[in-house]
């Protein structure tokens, strides 16, 4: 992980640490603020506590996201210190869910722009002029429109892939192939690296082609405390404890320093919390094999 | 609606907003659901009344069948034993923009006279009071679902006469489920209108609690008492 | 079967029989020539035997197509004769793959129109008055747009369904899932009937779900001479065949009456090809299943 | 492309065309690949000198590894023991739209002197002497390919100073490989050269097989012989 980071992370560049609840690689992001990187644009569809964490850590210029919060837990109080208190400079450029998804779908296409169907009638135009408005050739009737997002890196966490990065994926997949196939370069975590005749015994699983990988790390439990279905559970404990630790700046900066700027790596990470297994792995569930034959 | 006698009026006035959400499906209605609220309601009325209602969450999980109450709308429980799991650009263009949606069930930390919905900001943009959390998936649920239902709590910087921040459009909204009463929404003056108390609840109350000039239906109607079973199963559901 | 095509396929309807190469569904197309539909616009990226046939029969008025050939064996010479020869009155309607897959993307997404990067330098905009321009509102630049296209109804052949309509698919994927979202009203033809539990066992295989479904209909070997993966071999014989039997009109009219007319149903086709199963079952190659636990 | 001795003109032009095509992948080139020729190239290539070459399909098969020769390029032998097998908007559209194929092989019913292909109609579009299949994924693959090499045998109807219909650009075309000659495209004049001949070939032969005043490389090159090892490699894919 330190030298994917190293090499493919750079001061001021436009990063997507994507994953929809599932499968979200807080080991990379960890990495980045023990890194120091500044001046990042951070794009996500819901930034999390990853977002809030690096937010924290001063990594962060611009966040690009549709929904801030902390999901049925409460907010992200580093985001919300910065936005409403103006305690760090944070530039905030802000689009719906579908907004995301249509700009990383337009960078993913080769695209430069995406149209759509929302937006008449809501306020997000007037404070974001990257939403605009693009006329049908056909039907004469005007929709909106964003611009594709091409970010220098997407990582991406996934259930496993081979030494060449053919990633498989299953559960929620969230906007994940989107961000790869839209980014310059593309980092691929695993919780497990197989065989590529894994890869191969199940071609339509996988989610990422090794193609558009630039970097693949092997990482057990880097989603923590995000989840990785059929892995570990989400540590929604954590996600209910954030609230208390992110409300005071003090005690987050007491988390990073303890939990990311103390430990080397994610190893280390889950040597200081022992309970993780017997708290979050899963009853086993699995599905049968399909046949391939011909 | 017909009237309640005093004995119910103990009954818990959010337990019967989620009794009369839940009573806005329909069986067979394939619904866009939100967490907290909206998610209880659907079950409840998967239990009672609709049992082949279609929950879709915004994460891409379609026909769920939670063996445990989810905390996030991504919850690995939403998807072990699910019918489909979609990705979100399918979710937002196949499923909602294509006009699949029957119903869409929101939240709003402010609704206007009009339906307007915000949940982005409290004041002003470049300089919020409040930063809420911002749309996620609900500016495309209110342009698209075919009925849009708003549950929230009655409170008067919650239903202020303009939203400060429009996050989903109010054109789709045709009901708002408070814990004190029912608002419908006239298409044809573009208004919130008060069309039914809950049982001890005066007109001047909810006045009270809205920033306009309330008009209010006649007749108006009071909410009829959540069944005992529905009631003993919303229980059981807050339980699991 | 019978029923499904009477009850949701009528004279002048606009259909697609999608699938690309795989999951061709033959015994639809053989009911809907069996009922003597007429005047329909027939959608499909590759024609393939299967429009050949419903041109011959009389059934097609217009072809909306990208690629219309016997791939590595040969011609479609119905198709060529009322194409060349006039022998029978076809409309065509002409774009490149990916201009089909838009029309389908453009239908399944409620857009009017869909943009992509094809068609600059190419003679398709001068023969088809449905490939324009749009203009982006970020870049300025113009790229191609075609418009959606939604079939009245669309038929598609996946592995297995529920009754609902839950359809799960492997193999080449195709144009499937487009199909069936574009369309007002979805066919679903499976070659097993499962139970619901099957399908929610594996819900990233899903890729048609039930509330877009109108009629499910079980036939087993019901994509032949097409072919299902994991099911039965692609007829490669039969396509060969079908050059010489396509070349001549009478001998055409002659299959038409002994394999489509002469017969009931797909029941009485698959009694009539003895060999099917010594020729055409696969060799097992089943994968392993995931977990699903959490 | 030194010259070559009388003894080596016994080789079938055919297979030179195929060993000349294998010879222009690199390994590692991610390759989009047409069925016939084109396929049997790319195998060719990969038993040799690129063993790492990727493979796509139009189908959607990535890095497949068929266990027979493919009828169609929807054969169901590419899929099994493929690396992906991708939907096509996502072929057409996040693989070749986006830029990651490095090179396009196509056939062609006719090539002009411009390299624009046509593999639509022989004649006017609208009441053609010979219809053709059409474009398929032709003119994506033409136009977003990095470099563009057309496999094609000589023939005057088959080399026209102007097609009689473009189906697919020929501004990405570096190469067309042909059974008797090699032509590259000059970028700057727009407009095929001959640049290299078959053992045995002369450059008249091949000015009557094209319909324009052509141009010739200097110096004009021969092809090199294939090697033994690669012409047994041939072999023993055709008998596969």
């Amino acid at each position: 992980m330190h030298d994917a980071i190293a090499a493919h992370v750079h001061d001021g560049d436009t990063i997507a640490i994507e994953g929809f609840t599932h499968l979200i690689c807080f080991a990379a992001a960890h990495e980045i603020i023990r890194q120091r990187r500044r001046n990042l644009t951070l794009c996500r569809l819901t930034p999390d506590l990853v977002a809030d964490q690096m937010i924290a850590a001063g990594c962060v210029k611009r966040l690009v996201f549709s929904w801030a919060g902390n999901p049925g837990a409460g907010s992200l109080h580093a985001f919300r210190r910065a936005v409403e208190k103006k305690e760090r400079p944070l530039e905030i450029e802000e689009y719906s869910h579908f907004g995301m998804v249509a700009r990383f779908s337009a960078g993913a296409a080769g695209l430069p722009f995406w149209p759509l169907r929302t937006y008449e009638d809501t306020s997000l135009p007037q404070v974001n002029d990257r939403i605009r408005r693009v006329t049908c050739p056909f039907t004469g009737e005007t929709l909106a429109a964003v611009p594709a997002l091409t970010p220098d890196v997407t990582i991406v966490h996934a259930q496993r892939a081979d030494r060449a990065g053919n990633a498989q994926v299953w559960g929620i997949t969230g906007v994940q192939k989107e961000a790869a196939f839209a980014a310059k370069r593309v980092v691929v975590v695993v919780e497990e690296l197989v065989d590529e005749d894994v890869i191969r015994s199940d071609p339509n699983r996988t989610l990422i082609p090794g193609m558009i990988v630039n970097a693949v790390v092997h990482e057990p439990w880097g989603a923590h405390p995000s989840y990785v279905q059929g892995y570990y559970d989400r540590d929604n404990a954590f996600y209910v404890e954030w609230e208390e630790i992110s409300k005071d700046a003090a005690r987050l900066d007491q988390y990073l320093d303890e939990f990311v700027f103390g430990l080397r790596d994610r190893h280390e990470y889950v040597d200081r919390l022992p309970q993780l297994r017997e708290r979050l792995t899963p009853e086993p569930h699995r599905c049968d094999g399909v046949d391939y034959g011909f | 609606m017909a009237s309640i006698t005093a004995s119910d009026a103990a009954i818990d006035h959010r337990d019967v907003m989620v009794c009369v959400a839940a009573s806005e499906l329909r069986d067979g209605d394939v619904v866009f659901v939100g967490i907290g609220l909206p998610s209880l309601a659907c079950n409840l009325a998967r239990a009672m009344h609709a049992p082949n209602l279609q929950l879709i969450y915004e994460s891409g999980t379609v026909g769920t069948r939670p063996q445990r109450i989810p905390l996030s709308i991504g919850d690995p429980a939403l998807v072990t034993g699910a019918l489909m799991v979609a990705p979100m650009a399918d979710v937002f263009q196949l499923i909602l923009q294509r006009g699949h949606i029957d119903v869409g069930f929101l939240g709003a930390a402010q609704i206007d006279r009009a339906g307007n919905i915000n949940t982005t900001i409290v004041g002003r943009y470049d300089a919020p009071k409040v930063r809420l959390p911002g749309s996620g998936g609900a500016a495309e649920i209110a342009a698209h679902a075919k009925r849009v239902i708003v549950v929230t709590s009655l409170d008067k910087r919650a239903f202020p006469e303009r939203v400060d921040f429009i996050t989903s459009p109010g054109r789709r909204v045709t009901r708002v489920i408070t814990d004190k009463c029912i608002f419908d929404r006239d298409a044809g003056r573009h208004e919130l209108v008060l069309s039914a108390l809950y049982a001890g609840v005066s007109v001047d109350e909810v006045r009270a609690g809205v920033g306009w000039d309330l008009r209010v239906a006649a007749p108006l109607s009071e909410v009829a008492p959540p069944s005992p079973s529905m009631l003993t199963a919303l229980r059981r559901l807050r339980k699991a």
